[in-house]
């Protein structure tokens, strides 16, 4: 029935949103939006699903075939987690500053719709919950980012919908087709398949391929991202990044592919293109920066191209590695934005040529940045390498010139990542510097930077924990 | 699975690993001058065990375990595992031993530096990788302790975060590697595809060479060799290891002599069964290698500093190496990379004690000069391990060497001609150093006495490694015939590699040629005194020339700077000025046509009804039309 | 007939509707109004003529009732327009606009 | 049918005449305006209760009521009471002009012919215009509003009649059963210029935003809300006489046009009440194209749950929107600056209501806007639905705007006072409906069981 534990994975964090907003004092909402999300942390890491979705909930018909139907397989699950997990760090890490109550409920609203997303089985809830994830994620950068915050959140907002409303009309193309095809009115996620033929599946896929598109980013729908990354909080960095980017992989691996087989098995090239140029055209685009949240937020353009690339390539291995490195991107991006709201914070700056030699005075800060940024680029043994390289192995079976730029991809990240952390954490004082102001970690940020970075240690050396919940997921999807 | 693993086995990983984490989180918070202590024990641990590893291989046969599970998606996996073979072995007992030295040696030379803590880890960081890298069983798992090579060598290039010659050159030689692993990345990523359920294991992969699909395992070879030139410092990705020499002077010891810059030549050396079918492969490795021999031997002779001397020097027998391993002669190409770790190793260690004595951080010829007196035992080992490098028997490097160049000759006329000139050039540079920096002092140099500073021995601390790896510097080359023995277990390919042995008479011309090079260099530094700063002033063009490494440095140069120019225009003209300004633009004309579109409404009731009735028009025609 | 009765209707219909395009004085542009709501009475009674249909005839008187409510309701909106001491044209009142 | 039962459908607008005629008396009475006041609420209530209960039946050749005409009737009354409850009512004058607008629209939900018809437009609209005058206490921007309405409505009802008289004159009858043809056609045409005068579709638009800016904020609610629906019912019944019209298949077209050109119109304007007209503009297009899908697909009254359900919501986003305007006063859009801090419970309401009229989920307005696609969708009706993908995007443009100036923007150092009228309650009651329809589908279920009686 409707009240199963699917319900309460999404719902919790929503009321206990609305409750946070009831208590009126920041500092008491902070405290009750942190417990609740390390309940509902919890409550997702023990939900006992099982493969073959064994968890679903249908609610009754609604109308046209519209159910309230919610499921939950190991793709879900990780990615409910990844969200559980994101979103206390971006509280606890929110904790510094002094926070209206409606921050706090923003980021849980945020953490209930992004759940709803990754459990939603019906086409019209999916859609729901899509575009609710737009609200809290517009107020919490138009409210509390930074100098050009407006801007960024109204274009985050439009750009978004934009891509939004093409993959709608996909959608209602798919349920009107079907009922064509056999009469029955239906927002099923399954049985879709084969219903769109001709010219009309091409049109759907690719109104699907820009809905989703626009939200991986896929270079060239993807310029509303620098900016909402650069303007928004940190804790709003690291939802963004961390979670909200996958939703457009997500859409790919659970209704884009699934549904077109074989279209997009043909359409190979095309998206492998996209792919690639995601790569090599992010990490170019990040070498140019000269603001640190910038280049982070390119090289999120780049990093998802790796899980596209896995993703296209249809092997199980490249479909499990780019599913996978959702994953990494959202504990590694996340650490990275982490840290530079954390640089920000203490020197309201985030130019890279602004700071330098902070080695000397930040030790801590300097260690897990140098072990996120080795994770970034792929360095062996940590996350990103696992995600990357298994996303590679696929395409290099499928498409060897694929992994070429894959390849080429990850030589260049360690081109724009490092330089960065030279000139932010090595190197002279420049006489414009704001280094004095940098003081190291505090305990509860360590501990912060300690959680993630083992969790980076932990999926590099072991991913196969993860990948045994992700591969049977996935697989089907394989060719 | 473990049961099977020896000791020894176990403790060249849980030596380090258990060393570096102790240190890390126990001493360091507490006790950061004892930092090194776990680690030295450690290196002591690991030396032994590497020696009994290479006895136990020597005596009963290679060991190729697969440990654990790393990636796995369906039937897709990849597993991490431990193979001590013959050429593993061989090369880790070298590794172990001279780098444990190394230690030592770094134990005392960092004692007054404040950052020791971290110096240390990285250091015993980068030795850890390199065993992980040498030991591995599968192509993905190496490519992991290479990269893990690259990384520890970053941050140790730029331990001197503050010198900004030292940050850019752990930037280049970070980048540069990246460039060459790009090659390794993708022929594991290749291998994958070309050998489906292999796990890229080289049990598995090189039996099947011969019916994987010619095109991929051609690609595969001519990447790894790729990745080789950037690791092992080739034409045309050798650029980054002269500029490497910014770190303290253990660092460059241990990365020229006994980790990193050997992990190419190790590589080809594993790859051989793969490498030796793909076609024009193999000769394209020798002439690389001897270009870049030649190339860096001229060089290395036309350079002041003392340790950029060396860093060519390295490069040039890195050369050598490739070399022997492009013309088949693993066994001297490995051999001469063991040999080679030892003499190098003495030679930069000492270049440390002079530069130390000299109370500098880095010393050139000019600063140097009549050190003997001075500095005796830094001299005697120094002679010793030049005469190795030389090729002069009955010196290590001699065996090892001039069975390297021996192939050249037997290859053919070209190429013998090539291995004669960097037998020349190989005894002149270093020659060269030898006396510019311990006969003299001559009129253009200072002698060490500057400021009134007093030269003396380094302590024990330094003096001691020195001396002992001088001992191997002498001696490692007696043992090619049981090398070859070793070697021969677990040797992947159908024949197993032979240690050619040299005679003394036999080999005339190279030691002809070795003697030549140090007469001639006897001639333009000590008889003539002034030469070496002469033909400098003399002409400068020349001198450029040399500089910039025959023009490449300014090639690289200009292509990093392309690749900068290139995202400049991608991410911020492209990207920011043009696309995204376009799709703002089309926003901002969306609200300037709102502004012009509310001119139409007039405010005249008439105007009004005006457009009603053009809408009744259009209505009507759509009746009569429609 | 046909023809000849459209033809006027159309006509009348036309004026009526151009004297509220052109003309900018508001009681002129109520005649018009008037003009336009009669000439399509004609047609109204003279298809109720053809048949003899009373209820299309009544229906004619039914919208001369309703001309004459909205003229009393325009009148009364131009007294206003006086009142507020304006001068009762429409150029004057375009202070809406945009 | 007999006298009886035709007067029992007819109840609603039987109570709302005797309300009519109550107000009148109780003003010559001089009662109190407050409870002349309570009079016209009460009559508002007791229609809208006596519409919920009727049972729809053929009626005569003159009324009747169909599921069309039921559900739309409960339309009219509910969006008359947010203009109720907040207009100022000095004397009995304006309830009888309301009560009297909405008689009309009453008889226009009953007509089952089209000079009925053409008496409900007029009866609708007269009253609508000395309303309009008589707004911001007859102010004169306001007379100027109310001439142009005047004159222009008076031409729509000029070419209705034109219409009228030349599908008389070929159908030879006024009910809606003609032979159809070409001179039926036409008629359709010009009756259905009337119509879309009425919604307010580009080009016949024009009087639209100088009526809605200049009257009170209240009134607008119930202009664009309930006056709206009675012109969206005309076109329907009108796009209903030939399905497959020439007239009909104009539709879509018209609806694209109207919805692009309000909605870019809207993009830049600074005064509210204009901006949420164009705005205004841009729902009609939407409904217009909804309209024309429905006659595509066969124009079966159980199919209009799509305009039904636009309508129902923009009922409640749109009242709920000029009643936030009413309850804080503002005007510009600098009024808005900062009011989400200083006046957090209204802002958030108007930002709920926003968000809905922009069609984001789960509000109301996103299903209706859904529902609207969908249709289009099934009528094949390909390009005008792109179009209209378009115009959705470029309205959440101005709603956003309008977002970002309650909320991120910050009040100006010395606001401008603004007048705060009642209206949270009313502003309230708007929101929450509107806020939850969109995920309430099962509202659909019943709507088209309405639509089907």
């Amino acid at each position: 029935m409707i009240f199963s534990p699917l319900t309460i994975l999404w719902a919790l964090p929503i009321v206990g949103g609305f409750l946070a907003l009831a208590l009126r004092s920041g500092k008491r909402a902070g405290v009750f939006s942190i417990a609740l999300s390390l309940i509902s942390l919890a409550f997702c890491a023990l939900l006992p699903w099982r493969e073959g979705a064994a968890l679903a909930v249908t609610g009754p018909a609604w109308a046209y075939g519209i159910h309230y139907a919610l499921s939950m397989d190991g793709l879900s699950w990780v990615m409910c987690l990844l969200n559980a997990f994101l979103t206390v760090i971006a509280l606890v890490s929110s904790l510094g500053e002094e926070r209206s109550a409606g921050y706090w409920a923003a980021f849980l609203f945020l953490e209930g719709a992004l759940m709803g997303v990754f459990l939603a089985s019906d086409l019209f809830l999916f859609y729901v919950f899509w575009e609710v994830v737009l609200i809290p994620m517009f107020f919490i950068i138009g409210l509390w980012g930074s100098a050009n915050r407006k801007h960024a959140a109204v274009k985050f907002f439009l750009f978004t919908f934009f891509g939004s409303v093409l993959m709608l009309l996909g959608i209602l193309a798919l349920v009107t087709l079907r009922h064509r095809a056999t009469g029955v009115w239906s927002w099923d996620m399954q049985g879709l398949q084969g219903v769109a033929t001709g010219p009309a599946a091409w049109a759907i896929f690719a109104a699907l391929t820009v809905g989703f598109g626009v939200k991986v980013p896929i270079v060239p729908l993807h310029t509303w991202l620098p900016d909402a990354h650069t303007e928004a909080p940190a804790a709003g960095s690291i939802m963004l990044a961390g979670v909200m980017l996958k939703m457009g992989v997500y859409g790919f691996l659970r209704i884009a592919i699934p549904i077109f087989p074989h279209l997009s098995w043909r359409l190979l090239p095309w998206l492998a293109a996209i792919a690639a140029i995601n790569i090599i055209y992010g990490a170019f685009c990040a070498l140019a920066q000269s603001d640190l949240k910038r280049l982070v937020a390119y090289s999120s353009i780049a990093h998802l191209g790796f899980c596209l690339v896995g993703v296209f390539s249809r092997t199980v291995e490249g479909l499990a590695g780019g599913t996978l490195q959702l994953i990494n991107h959202g504990l590694t991006t996340g650490a990275l934005f982490l840290m530079v709201g954390i640089l920000y914070e203490r020197s309201h700056k985030r130019g890279i040529r602004d700071f330098g030699a902070l080695f000397g005075q930040a030790p801590w800060l300097t260690f897990f940045f140098s072990f996120s940024i080795m994770a970034s680029i792929g360095l062996p043994g940590l996350n990103g390498f696992v995600g990357e390289f298994m996303s590679l192995a696929g395409a290099a079976r499928v498409l060897p010139i694929l992994a070429v730029a894959g390849v080429a991809g990850v030589t260049l990240a360690a081109a724009y990542a490092l330089p960065a952390y030279q000139l932010v954490f090595w190197g002279d004082r420049g006489p414009s510097s704001v280094s004095s102001h940098v003081t190291d970690l505090t305990v509860r940020e360590q501990a912060l930077l300690w959680v993630l970075c083992l969790g980076m240690l932990y999926i590099g050396l072991h991913p196969s924990g993860l990948l045994s919940v992700i591969t049977p997921a996935t697989k089907g999807l394989a060719l | 699975m473990t049961a099977v693993l020896p000791l020894s086995a176990i403790l060249i990983f849980a030596a380090p690993i258990s060393a570096v984490l102790i240190s890390f989180f126990l001493v360091r918070p507490f006790k950061p001058r004892w930092t090194h202590w776990p680690i030295l024990i450690s290196c002591a641990v690991v030396a032994v065990s590497a020696v009994r590893i290479a006895m136990r291989v020597y005596t009963t046969g290679p060991l190729d375990v697969t440990l654990a599970q790393w990636m796995v998606a369906g039937s897709w996996s990849l597993s991490f595992g431990l193979r001590l073979d013959g050429l593993s072995s061989a090369v880790l007992a070298m590794v172990a031993v001279v780098g444990a030295l190394i230690h030592v040696y770094a134990a005392g030379y960092m004692e007054e530096d404040e950052c020791m803590p971290r110096f240390f880890l990285f250091f015993h960081l980068f030795y850890l990788a390199m065993i992980g890298l040498l030991t591995s069983n599968n192509y993905v798992q190496l490519y992991l302790f290479w990269e893990m090579v690259g990384m520890a060598s970053y941050y140790l290039i730029g331990f001197w975060y503050h010198k900004a010659t030292a940050r850019r050159a752990a930037m280049q030689a970070f980048l540069v590697n990246r460039v060459g692993d790009f090659g390794f990345m993708l022929a594991a990523l290749l291998l994958l595809s070309a050998f489906p359920g292999s796990g890229a294991r080289f049990t598995a992969v090189f039996p099947a060479v011969a019916k994987a699909p010619p095109a991929l395992v051609c690609a595969i070879g001519y990447l790894l060799f790729w990745a080789a030139t950037a690791k092992s410092a080739q034409f045309p990705l050798y650029f980054w290891l002269p500029d490497a020499m910014e770190g303290p002077t253990p660092v460059s010891a241990l990365m020229h002599a006994a980790t990193m810059v050997t992990a190419g030549i190790f590589l080809m050396a594993r790859s051989w069964p793969l490498i030796a079918g793909v076609p024009h492969l193999p000769h394209l490795i020798a002439w690389v290698g001897a270009a870049t021999a030649l190339g860096a031997g001229i060089v290395a002779a036309t350079k002041t500093d003392l340790k950029r001397i060396l860093a060519y020097s390295t490069v040039s027998h890195l050369g050598i190496m490739a070399l022997g391993v492009g013309l088949g002669e693993i066994g001297a190409g490995i051999f001469h990379l063991i040999t080679h770790g030892f003499f190098k190793a003495v030679l930069f260690l000492c270049a440390g004690n002079i530069a130390h004595g000299l109370g500098k951080p880095t010393a050139t010829v000019d600063e140097a000069g009549g050190l003997i007196k001075k500095m005796p035992l830094t001299f005697v080992c120094f002679t010793v391990a030049a005469f190795s490098l030389a090729g002069i028997w009955p010196f290590a490097g001699f065996y090892s060497k001039d069975a390297v160049l021996d192939a050249a000759h037997a290859f053919g006329p070209g190429m013998g001609l090539v291995a004669s000139a960097i037998g020349f050039m190989s005894a002149f540079y270093i020659f060269r150093m030898l006396f510019l920096v311990f006969l003299g002092p001559r009129p253009r140099q200072e002698g060490g006495e500057h400021g009134g500073h007093h030269i003396h021995e380094a302590g024990l601390w330094m003096g001691i490694p020195v001396l002992l790896i001088s001992i191997g510097a002498v001696c490692v080359g007696w043992f090619g015939g049981q090398l070859q023995s070793l070697l021969s277990m677990g040797w992947m390919a159908a024949a197993a590699p032979t240690v050619p042995h040299m005679k003394v008479l036999e080999a005339w011309p190279s030691l002809a040629l070795a003697f030549a090079g140090a007469a001639a260099s006897y001639w333009w530094t000590t008889i003539k005194p002034n030469w070496d700063w002469d033909w400098r002033e003399k002409s400068p063009a020349l001198a450029a020339v040399f500089a910039s490494d025959f023009g490449w440095k300014p090639a690289m140069a200009w292509v990093a700077q392309a690749v900068v120019a290139l995202s400049n225009w991608l991410g911020l003209s492209l990207d920011k000025g043009s696309w995204d300004r376009l799709i703002e633009a089309s926003a901002e004309g969306a609200v300037e046509a709102g502004g012009a579109g509310a001119a139409l409404a007039t405010g005249s009731v008439n105007d009004y009804v005006w457009w009603m009735a053009a809408g009744v028009a259009v209505l009507l025609l759509a009746v009569l039309f429609l | 007939m046909n023809q000849a009765v459209w033809a006027v209707c159309f006509a009348l219909f036309a004026v009526g509707l151009s004297l509220l395009i052109l003309r900018r004085e508001l009681l002129v542009m109520l005649l018009g109004l008037e003009l336009m709501v009669n000439a399509a009475n004609i047609g109204v009674v003279y298809g109720a003529s053809l048949t003899g249909d009373a209820a299309g005839l009544s229906a004619a008187l039914l919208i001369i009732a309703v001309a004459a409510a909205e003229a009393v309701i325009g009148l009364s909106l131009i007294l206003r327009v006086y009142q507020s001491g304006r001068s009762p044209e429409s150029d004057v009142l375009r202070e809406l606009r945009g | 049918m007999s006298a009886a039962a035709v007067g029992g459908l007819l109840a609603p607008q039987m109570v709302l005449a005797a309300g009519l005629l109550g107000v009148l008396g109780a003003g010559m009475a001089a009662f109190s305006p407050k409870f002349i006041k309570s009079l016209m609420i009460l009559a508002i209530l007791g229609a809208f209760a006596l519409a919920f209960g009727a049972h729809p039946g053929a009626g005569d050749a003159l009324v009747g009521l169909d599921g069309l005409g039921f559900s739309w009737q409960l339309v009219f009354y509910a969006a008359a009471l947010p203009l109720a409850f907040l207009m100022v009512a000095e004397s009995e004058v304006a309830p009888a002009l309301v009560l009297g607008s909405l008689l009309g629209l009453g008889i226009l939900a009953v007509s089952a012919n089209l000079l009925m018809l053409f008496i409900g437009l007029e009866l609708m609209s007269l009253p609508a215009y000395l309303l309009v005058a008589r707004s911001r206490g007859g102010a004169k921007t306001s007379v100027e509003a109310a001439i142009k309405y005047f004159f222009a409505g008076g031409a729509a009802g000029g070419l209705f009649l034109l219409g009228l008289a030349l599908y008389y004159f070929t159908q030879k009858t006024m009910s809606f059963a003609g032979p159809g043809g070409f001179g039926a056609e036409a008629g359709i045409a010009l009756m259905g210029s009337a119509a879309l005068f009425k919604i307010g579709a580009f080009p016949l638009h024009f009087w639209l935003p100088d009526v809605y800016e200049a009257s009170d904020p209240e009134l607008t609610g119930f202009l664009s809300t309930a006056l709206k629906a009675g012109g969206v019912l005309l076109l329907m019944r009108l796009a209903a006489l030939s399905p497959a019209g020439a007239f009909s298949r104009a539709l879509p077209w018209f609806g694209a046009a109207t919805m692009i050109f309000g909605a870019v119109l809207a993009l830049k304007q600074e005064r509210l009440q204009r901006l949420l007209a164009y705005s205004s503009m841009a729902h009609a297009g939407n409904i217009i194209l909804g309209v024309g899908a429905w006659a595509a697909l066969g124009a079966s009254p159980a199919a209009a749950v799509a305009v039904f359900f636009y309508l129902a919501a923009y009922l409640f986003m749109n009242n709920g929107a000029f009643s936030f305007l009413k309850a804080t006063g503002a005007k510009t859009r600098a009024d808005l600056h900062g009011l989400g801090a200083r006046n957090p419970k209204a802002a958030a309401a108007f930002a709920v209501l926003l968000l809905a009229l922009g069609g984001v989920p789960p509000t109301a307005g996103f299903l209706a806007k859904l529902l609207i696609f969908w249709a289009a969708f099934k009528a094949h009706l390909y390009i005008p639905l792109l179009l209209a993908a378009l115009g959705a995007l470029l309205a959440l443009g101005y709603y956003l705007a309008l977002l970002k100036d309650l909320y991120f923007e910050d009040a100006p150092a010395q606001a401008p006072a603004l007048e705060p009228g009642r209206g949270l309650a009313v502003l309230w009651t708007c929101a929450v409906p509107a806020a939850v329809l969109g995920v309430a589908p099962w509202v659909l279920t019943y709507m088209s069981r309405l639509l089907a009686l």
